[in-house]
């Protein structure tokens, strides 16, 4: 087992977040997180590699346990790639993608950069790779995102809703880059509600409501005999436009 | 008349505003160093840390420059040995350093918090992500204001005088109290000589500015 | 051994500076003195709010300025024998009619240097006075207040002689209206209590530079219509050190 | 200690006469400060070419120089152009010409601190650029500036004893008197500290409940 | 005829962004914009109430040519609601809805207001009147600001992109407010890729790509038989998730 999340719990304030999460995930599998705004989809995610410090529960990756000791190098096997790209804007896209082995991985400077360019070229982006990150389109920085955290070669990658800042074309672009890792092997946890990457690339499609999983199993099943109400509500939504 | 004066007294005068200008450097680069370690502390830091921090600033910007030098000159010196103008670097540059670690905290808190996320996301620690990610776009971002502090400081060395420090203000008087008169003429020439040090401070630090500016940020046209 | 000596150096014809060198009165007076005593003297300017810490702390030795000798000063330094004694003088501008009595009543504005003997001396009897109507403004030089009256806002300025004279002597176009007899004598001073033991030298070396003519040289080069006076000149009661033995000098 | 206490208290009613005059001169060139900088910030952001540059200047000037030469030239280089003000004015002019130099900026960063969608907003509802910067970019504005207005505030209040250069006595002026009579400089100059430091926080205080008072939640 | 949009150019530099866009919209009709990204869509629509000045054409209200003179009247007559809301951050929901009409069309405070209320029911949101814009959440920020275009009592609201900064749910209730008030006959210009609403209260579709209209009409004929590649590619993008 690759990643096993045990029992998380997560309050702020008087409010309960999550109310006990747990699964697993094998080493190859994709699946995907979807659920209501505000049910907890991204504390999980920052749960699981404790930048959220979870109040109760276990995260334990490659059977070894996420404590605030390991913390910066387990860290480095779970990589992280989030909604708004956070690229550092200091730095040149090569750079960013660079950094992590240079600083992190004990890369010397020219190894460094040609495994940037490599990781830049998987994901397309290697005309690009001189580029401040303000100079990319929206398409380009997720996916310049995605290269550092690959750089990072970590054992999994957590995505927290990837193209929910793209407009439709760009999604497109980033999208295909994800489902050629996950045809690549790569473990990936995804947040999102891309139908077509779910339907496609997910071997998983975890349901969550109100700070709980309350339903999962293969997309065939989720999308197309979903046993809650309140699933099948919501998938009817975002399938068809937000609206009746 | 007092032009001729004015013209032979130019050597000191010019030779106060050099010592004007070394005080400048020397407490502008300890207030720098100190101002930026105090904003780390008070941004990051833990609360133990923060407080004095905390203390230490309010401290510095609450006490008038002058009994700030006289403190240091008549008081501190009891402890170290220094001259004049060792104290008024210290007076000023720690003084600096509480006014500075305010604008280098407003610099740290406009990074946008995604960016220590995800530095910390790829498993950097705490120290590596200010100094490798935040700092670096904090600096940038601290030129602007910076140039303020760099013209009140500027103008703030005059006061070195009451420890004995003769910079520019305090040759000019001299030539105010030798003639017994022309302080518009004398003043204006001082101010000037100011002025020309205002600007090309300023027009350094904003050509470094632009030099530094990244992408997509805010220009700023008027250099 | 090298005395330290504060100096205001913005104090002519006391104490200034002139094309990065001391000079005045009271500089060359206290080269002499230091020379009579086999001692070597060297000046630091220091503003006034710095003169009495520095001397406590003992980044001078002693105060060689243009001092006028007060009870409240005598409470926080020791003065050696005045060496000078001073009377006021209304100065009012050149083109001015006013005399003595005018220029410092009936609603006239006075100005003086605000922490200086005239100031007190003019808030104590003419400002406080109902009879009299006048104004008193206090500046921080008095170079600012002689300018205030030559831009009309000032009907008079009152300052010690030595200064008055100064004025003149530099071509500012005032004259003198008027003098307030007050004899308010000079001195240098040591920290209290002389703890360095250097009053009984330097009295005794202003004697000798005084017996020497030296003095009246001095004074004259700085100031050529001034009067010498005797050394010591009027020593007040209220000073603790000129009471008994003074120390380097016998009377 | 004690005996600066008694020192202090000795001569504190003396020196607190100058308080009217102080805070006085300090809420009047605050005033002036605050019209002409926004006015100045108005022709720095929006301004033709010309009212730009001549916006600029200003400030760079009034920033460039100290002020104690600018109130001089006021106080007494301005009579030899046959204008003649007493000092009191003269101080209020000068510090307040002074101030509005630095508070033009302050109000500038303020201004373009408001997101530009927000004027945008105002032009598609058909208000003028006038009627948008009145309703909508100044409100805004005006409360995102209150911190640092406030730090400025409180410079110039220590700043006003500058004021004694020309014949002003407020309380500096009259502490230093203490100081020259008695000698007693550093037990003076702490008193002043007391002073200002008793004054400062007052005004802070102040500020910061009118900054809690108009606030905004999301601004 | 309420719109008349005539050969409308805009360059920005050398970029030639609309290269001669025309077209007319009758009173009660609504229409929807789409296209791929930076095709210009936004700058038409920005153009249109002299948002952005256009290099080039003209655009008639009633009849009436907008000119640089009848600037300000005529926006009161052309609401515009923005992607991003931009509600005035310091004014309350209820206030913001009652600025129009009490500083541009001379109403009383007590009048304004109770007109203000009026809108906010029409949107829905009238128990959130006292919040301020913060404090909402983003479907109720942007119903908020269509309640604020309405005060205006506009001949004609355009839209741009009104749904793609929220979630699915949060656009459920955006779109729902516009389809009410399409039926109720509001004149409404729409940039969204909502394909929901476009089916539902479109009566025509206006398809650009580089600057231009390569393709308009019924929804019927755009969605079901478009005559482009383009456009045909284009919506299976949007209809299909963003991938093959
Ligand atoms: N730092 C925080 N402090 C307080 N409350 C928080 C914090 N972070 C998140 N929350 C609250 O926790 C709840 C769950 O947030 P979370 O972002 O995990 O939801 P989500 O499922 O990712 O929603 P979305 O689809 O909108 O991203 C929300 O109600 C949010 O307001
Ligand atoms: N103020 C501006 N200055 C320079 N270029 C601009 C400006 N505004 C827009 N552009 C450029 O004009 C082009 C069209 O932009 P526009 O926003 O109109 O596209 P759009 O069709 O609305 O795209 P999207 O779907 O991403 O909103 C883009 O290439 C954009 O970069
Ligand atoms: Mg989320
Ligand atoms: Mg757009």
């Amino acid at each position: 087992m690759l990643l096993r999340v045990e029992n998380i719990h997560k309050s702020y304030g008087d409010a309960e977040i999550l109310k006990g999460v747990s699964f697993d995930m094998e080493p190859g599998q994709s699946k995907v997180i979807m659920g209501p705004s505000g049910t907890g989809k991204s504390t999980l995610l920052r749960c699981i590699n404790h930048l959220t410090e979870p109040d109760q529960g276990h995260v334990f990756v490659d059977g070894e346990e996420l404590t605030s000791k390991n913390l910066n190098a387990m860290r480095q096997k779970v990589a992280f790639v989030f909604q708004d790209f956070n690229l550092f804007t200091h730095l040149r896209t090569v750079d960013n993608v660079a950094i992590g082995p240079r600083k992190l991985r004990g890369f010397d400077k020219k190894a460094a950069l040609d495994l940037a360019y490599q990781e830049l070229d998987r994901v397309g982006l290697s005309d690009r790779a001189d580029a401040y990150p303000a100079e990319l389109s929206g398409g380009q920085q997720q996916r310049a995102s995605i290269a550092r955290a690959l750089a990072m070669e970590p054992k999994l990658i957590l995505f927290d809703e990837p193209t929910s800042a793209l407009d439709p074309e760009l999604t497109g672009e980033v999208v295909s880059v994800m489902n050629k890792l996950a045809s690549e092997g790569m473990t990936m946890l995804v947040v999102s509600h891309e139908i077509g990457f779910a339907r496609q690339a997910a071997d998983e499609i975890i349901f969550m409501e109100g700070g709980k999983i309350i339903e999962q199993g293969p997309p065939s099943q989720i999308f197309e005999a979903p046993q809650q109400d309140r699933t099948r509500a919501f998938l009817n939504v975002i399938e068809h436009g937000g609206h009746e | 008349m007092i032009f001729e004066t004015i013209l032979s007294q130019m050597p000191y005068l010019v030779h106060g505003l050099s010592v004007a200008i070394a005080l400048l450097v020397c407490l502008l680069s300890l207030g720098l160093v100190l101002g930026l370690l105090l904003s780390v502390a008070e941004v990051y830091g833990h609360w133990t840390l923060r407080i004095p921090c905390t203390v230490f600033e309010r401290i510095f910007r609450g006490i008038p420059a002058i009994v700030l030098l006289l403190l240091f000159y008549y008081g501190v010196t009891d402890f170290i040995e220094m001259g004049s103008f060792m104290a008024a670097v210290l007076a000023l540059g720690l003084r600096s350093a509480a006014y500075q670690s305010q604008i280098f905290r407003g610099a740290f808190l406009s990074v946008p918090q995604g960016q220590m996320m995800a530095a910390r996301a790829m498993g950097m620690n705490k120290f590596q992500a200010i100094r490798d990610i935040v700092l670096p776009q904090a600096l940038r971002m601290s030129i602007g204001p910076w140039t303020n502090e760099f013209s009140s400081e500027l103008k703030a060395t005059s006061l070195a005088y009451v420890i004995g420090v003769v910079e520019l203000t305090r040759q000019a008087k001299y030539i105010i109290s030798n003639t017994q008169g022309n302080i518009l003429i004398v003043f204006a020439v001082v101010a000037l000589m100011y002025f020309i040090v205002n600007r090309a401070g300023n027009w350094a630090l904003y050509r470094l500015e632009n030099r530094l500016a990244l992408p997509g940020f805010e220009h700023r046209g008027d250099a | 051994e090298t005395l330290t000596a504060g100096v205001e150096a913005a104090f002519p014809p006391w104490a200034y500076v002139e094309s990065g060198e001391y000079k005045g009165i009271a500089i060359d007076a206290m080269r002499a003195i230091a020379e009579d005593q086999g001692m070597d003297v060297e000046f630091k300017d220091l503003p006034w709010p710095s003169l009495i810490p520095a001397l406590v702390k003992g980044r001078i030795d002693l105060l060689v300025t243009g001092l006028n000798v007060t009870p409240e000063r005598a409470d926080a330094l020791d003065f050696t024998i005045p060496w000078w004694e001073n009377d006021d003088e209304i100065l009012v501008p050149k083109d001015s009619d006013k005399n003595l009595i005018t220029a410092m009543c009936c609603g006239a504005t006075v100005g003086a240097q605000g922490g200086a003997t005239q100031f007190k001396w003019l808030e104590d009897n003419l400002a406080s006075n109902d009879d009299v109507d006048v104004t008193l403004r206090g500046y921080e030089d008095y170079v600012t207040a002689i300018e205030d009256m030559l831009a009309g806002r000032l009907d008079a300025v009152v300052t010690s002689t030595d200064t008055a004279e100064d004025f003149i002597a530099k071509g500012r176009p005032v004259k003198i209206a008027g003098t307030i007899q007050q004899n308010q004598p000079q001195a240098l001073a040591v920290e209290k209590g002389d703890p360095k033991e250097l009053l009984g030298k330097i009295n005794a070396g202003i004697m000798n530079i005084y017996k020497s003519g030296q003095w009246a040289e001095i004074v004259h080069k700085y100031a050529p219509q001034s009067s010498i006076r005797d050394i010591p000149t009027s020593m007040p009661d209220y000073v603790d050190t000129y009471q008994g033995d003074i120390p380097g000098y016998s009377k | 200690m004690s005996e600066w206490f008694d020192f202090a208290i000795e001569h504190l009613p003396y020196v607190l006469q100058g308080i009217p005059t102080t805070l006085g001169l300090w809420a009047s060139a605050m005033v002036i400060g605050a019209a002409l900088g926004l006015v100045l910030a108005w022709a720095r952001i929006y301004g033709s070419r010309p009212i730009y540059l001549a916006a600029t200047v200003y400030v760079e000037i009034f920033r460039g120089t100290p002020m104690l030469v600018q109130m001089l030239f006021i106080y007494l280089g301005l009579p030899e152009i046959g204008i003649v003000f007493d000092p009191l004015t003269a101080a209020i002019i000068a510090i307040g010409l002074n101030t509005a130099a630095y508070q033009a900026e302050y109000f500038r960063g303020a201004v373009r601190s408001v997101p530009v969608g927000q004027m945008a907003a105002a032009r598609a509802l058909g208000m003028g650029q006038f009627q948008g910067f009145k309703n909508i970019i100044l409100p805004q504005a005006l409360r995102r500036v209150i911190p640092q207005w406030s730090n400025e505030a409180i410079l110039e209040l220590k700043y006003t004893s500058i004021a004694y250069a020309i014949g002003v006595t407020e309380i500096t002026a009259r502490a230093e008197k203490i100081g020259y009579e008695t000698f007693q400089f550093f037990e003076v100059f702490l008193l002043i500290a007391a002073i200002y430091v008793v004054m400062t926080s007052v005004v802070a205080q102040i500020l910061l409940f009118v900054e809690k008072r108009v606030s905004v939640p999301g601004l």
